[in-house]
């Protein structure tokens, strides 16, 4: 294991530290629990937004704080869930008053600590809702599985939904553009090879010179499918068609009904991508791949989405969404509104995402 | 009979079996997961004992319930809410108790497979903690009421946690991580059935 | 080898035109001979900023075309610079008639093909000034090597200049501008893995599992001694104290004389870093390096400048200045004054770099 | 005597021996630089064997000069512009002739490691090129001097530019990307020294 740490037990705390070091003005961290606000945090009167996962990802989460994306970070250790008392402890410094918008990626760990700590929140009289991002259209049914996991459309949901906070988007309001996000996003992920989580020292997977796992997490899991490997344009057109071919994708989710208190199971549909649609392409890099090969895959997607007569109205294109040094990219495709596009366009500023301002 | 020491023990020795097992438990889950399991029990179970001293004076049920909130602000993870809610359905069972007659534990582990049944949404053969778990409640259960002293019942309880656990490896996954890898989850042994088996058979071995 | 790319002779191209495919408002690409200039150029009456060098340090510099950097970037194959009649044509193409800028790394190689093209420019009647930057810090005699290399300064002098030529300055004062940053910016860096060149297909250098490369520079090369793996604090301070404790660095450099049409030698000499200076610190990724661990990095070279009286004013994080996807990072420090300090904050948009617009 | 068609088979044969030897060269690179020597070099002389027919019936001047901008603008890195300098020195000293007597490539040698020299900064024994070069530029000038035959001071001039190009194996390099490697350039035989040896061995075997 070659990285630039020192001790393993300690490369969540460090890495925080040297970012909160790096950019005080933008946010702030706290250790035990673990959590990073944005730096002036409670906003009054502003519903605030809070995400959080496993380490391992960065610049997500803790790099997407600040103006006009995240008021709070929590971060677990590597590839592990944070706890529930860390996002109560985070919502307790960024509630303003207007309510919280949790936004959780769809992972079993995840999804568990975050529900128990909406109820934490609740009992504390805190208005939560959490709404969850399973965007990974490399799962394909929901009965079998834990359903798709949360990927790209994660980040892109944080900065919409953090320019619409930003805006005076009520929580309620919130929640209802989330879900819209979440249900025309769609993203699928290659690894060319594995990563090593620093806890144990050694590639989670082993994968042979000319192999390559198709459909990965974000957690150095393996994928759905091992295949040979092949060319950037192959890649980019096996992941852009899985994407733009995939049907109408039904699944029950439990989403928290803060009047009443209770979960309550909602039916959702995503809808399948078309001619005519504009998208903005999210082209990520999972941490090995350098931007160069990265620009290789969004020509070739470029090239797909125009005969399929789909329109780039944006794209995003570096390594926001990571899993540790892991070589490989994820495409994640958003169909776009008016809205989604103003607020896109909204200034932001965070460690891992600026303009505008 | 068990009391309240040996509940003490037990947790301490599953401090220790789990820190033991911690590469082994981080192996199975490099398999079919994030290769964490391991380090997430090992850290919850390290702040675990650093906790007992605090409670050792106090009641069962407040010892499983600290024993809970640790795990719960602790591993993370999915393992940690579900451990952590396994301890706290079982301290609702056992609150006020000094120690725990054979229908005493029959009802906390009852009480702890449908706690982390409800959490997790996870059913029987979803090579889950659960088919290590579950099996084993039944069968203690069973036992006690067929008449077994409580060293019989948890000596069939842990076997027939240990074949739940064995038979997760031929299951294809249906619930956390490993379902992801669909059909290539077959072969495998299940990391969180796993770690349920050595906990349970901690019990069995704490005198 | 594995990489997301297709040919490896086409890995320049392609990535190039997916990159002006993903920023049209900002950039568009040439080729044969191959340049990437700032959409809209040739801005009339400002100087134009040139830079280029071999391709695989991606963004650098091609990501740095836009407002308030570079007008363009002329990109070599892999690792090789580029020839002197794709910056001849560059500059054709975006000189506004207040002159070129080249900013040009010290290697053998870009010196000597950015000396041909600045004299077959001057024999068009652009006027042209050529500044190198010698920053790497890792190479200690200027007499019996090629000299310091350049590295990490030169994204910061791509910055400060670029705002400057937008706010008006003229060749000369640019110049003169480019050629203090140069003399303030202090780099060195470590390799803890090899990269790989596509066109060669294996690992320039082995390094065993154990070993780190120190003072590499940003072509795969290997560095000046090999050394057991060390932690990232440990790291961070051999590198810090190396820069930090560098004395007074004088080589003689060659400059274009503009009015006589010829080569002239220049002395010049950086003055060292003391206590109460102010820098920008500057944590780069080599490729493969995810940034949590530059952050650790970071976290640790904060504290030794605190340590040494150092005030970190301003920051750089990422991956700008990368060897394909080679593990490691390098530090540069760049003592600072007002004007460079207000420079670094002016806006910048480019496909890179981004803030205040 | 040499004939332009000799100059031309020459060029032609020089292509197919960088192409041989590309593998080769970039290896040398790798020790000591950054591996592209050989796929620099060979790019440079595919697109040279491109442009011969279009200067086929031109003097040897004008097709040296088309060499050298060829060269100039597709090889890059350090030994673009080193060899480009090389044959447009080398075109000066031959201009509109038709063949080249011994006196011819002496001077055309004399103006090409002149050229070398000023444009890198190099001098002997600092691990480049030269190394190579201006051994055999001098050893060929001596045997003309000499009286001996254009194929003879040949034969001179590639012993003494193998020798040359051994002889960098100890050096220490102080020019180029090797410099930066110091000590550890030593025991490595320079890739631009080996390029030059090769370029120039083709031209004895050409007949
Ligand atoms: N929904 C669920 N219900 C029951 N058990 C689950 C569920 N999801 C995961 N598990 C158990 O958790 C174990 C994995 O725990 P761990 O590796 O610590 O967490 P994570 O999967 O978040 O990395 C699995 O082996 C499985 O036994
Ligand atoms: N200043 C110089 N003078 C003479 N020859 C040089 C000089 N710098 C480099 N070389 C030659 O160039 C060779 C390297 O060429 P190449 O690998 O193509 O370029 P680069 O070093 O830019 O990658 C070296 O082996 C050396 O012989
Ligand atoms: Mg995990
Ligand atoms: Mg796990
Ligand atoms: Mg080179
Ligand atoms: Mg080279």
């Amino acid at each position: 294991m070659k990285k630039l740490i020192n001790q393993p037990e300690n490369v969540v705390r460090e890495s925080l530290e040297g970012m909160a070091a790096a950019h005080p003005d933008l946010i702030q961290v706290r250790f035990d629990p673990t959590f990073v606000y944005r730096t002036g945090a409670p906003v009054q009167g502003k519903v605030a937004l809070i995400s959080g996962g496993g380490s391992g990802h960065e610049p997500m989460h803790a790099g997407f704080v600040g103006t006009g994306m995240l008021d709070a970070a929590c971060p677990g250790e590597v590839f592990t869930s944070p706890t529930p008392d860390q996002i109560l402890e985070a919502a307790r410094q960024v509630n303003g008053g207007a309510g919280i918008l949790n936004i959780v990626k769809n992972y079993s760990g995840d999804v568990m600590n975050f529900e128990m700590a909406a109820e934490l929140a609740h009992s504390e009289g805190i208005r939560v809702l959490n709404i969850l991002i399973d965007d990974d259209a490399a799962v394909k049914d929901s009965l079998y599985t834990q359903g798709r996991r949360g990927v790209g459309t994660t980040v892109l949901a944080e900065k919409i939904c953090g320019a619409a906070a930003e805006g005076g988007y009520d929580l309620s309001r919130l929640a209802e553009l989330c879900r819209k996000v979440n249900l025309n996003g769609r993203s699928m992920g290659v690894a060319l090879t594995s990563c090593t989580v620093p806890a144990k020292g050694s590639p989670t997977f082993n994968l042979g010179e000319g192999e390559m796992e198709v459909g990965i997490g974000i957690h150095g899991e393996p994928g759905c499918q091992r295949v040979p490997v092949k060319s950037a344009d192959e890649i980019a057109e096996m992941l852009a068609i899985s994407i733009i071919e995939d049907s109408a994708y039904t699944r029950t989710l439990r989403e928290w009904d803060a009047d009443r208190g209770e979960w309550a199971e909602v039916e959702l549909t995503d809808p399948p991508l078309s001619a005519g649609d504009s998208v903005l392409a999210f082209v990520n890099s999972l941490g090995g791949t350098p931007l160069s090969e990265l620009y290789i895959i969004y020509r070739k997607l470029a090239q797909i989405c125009e005969n399929k007569g789909i329109k780039i109205a944006r794209n995003l294109i570096g390594p926001y969404m990571t899993s540790l040094e892991m070589q490989g990219c994820s495409i994640t495709l958003l169909k776009l509104d008016d809205e989604m596009i103003k607020l896109w366009d909204a200034p932001v500023f965070t460690p891992a995402l600026r303009w505008g301002m | 009979m068990v009391t309240k020491e040996q509940i003490l023990r037990w947790l301490q020795a599953t401090a220790i079996i789990i820190e033991q097992n911690k590469d082994y438990l981080t192996e199975l889950d490099a398999a079919i997961g994030d290769a964490d399991h391991g380090i997430n029990m090992n850290r919850g179970f390290q702040k675990v004992i650093a906790q007992l001293p605090s409670v050792a004076d106090k009641d069962i049920g407040t010892i499983f319930k600290t024993v809970s909130m640790t795990l719960i602000s602790n591993v993370g993870g999915a393992s940690g809410p579900l451990y952590g809610t396994f301890f706290l359905k079982a301290s609702a069972a056992v609150a006020g108790k000094q120690e725990l007659t054979g229908e005493d534990i029959s009802a906390l582990l009852q009480a702890g497979v449908e706690g982390v049944a409800q959490r997790g949404k996870a059913q029987l053969g979803d090579k889950t903690m659960l088919d290590a778990l579950s099996p084993a409640a039944s069968a203690f259960q069973q036992a006690i009421a067929a008449g077994a002293s409580v060293a019989e019942a948890l000596q069939q309880a842990v076997a027939a946690a240990e074949e739940g656990m064995k038979n997760t490896i031929p299951l294809v996954a249906k619930k956390g991580r490993a379902s992801y890898l669909g059909d290539r989850s077959a072969g495998h042994q299940d990391p969180g059935a796993t770690s349920a088996y050595l906990i349970l058979k901690t019990l069995l071995e704490t005198r």
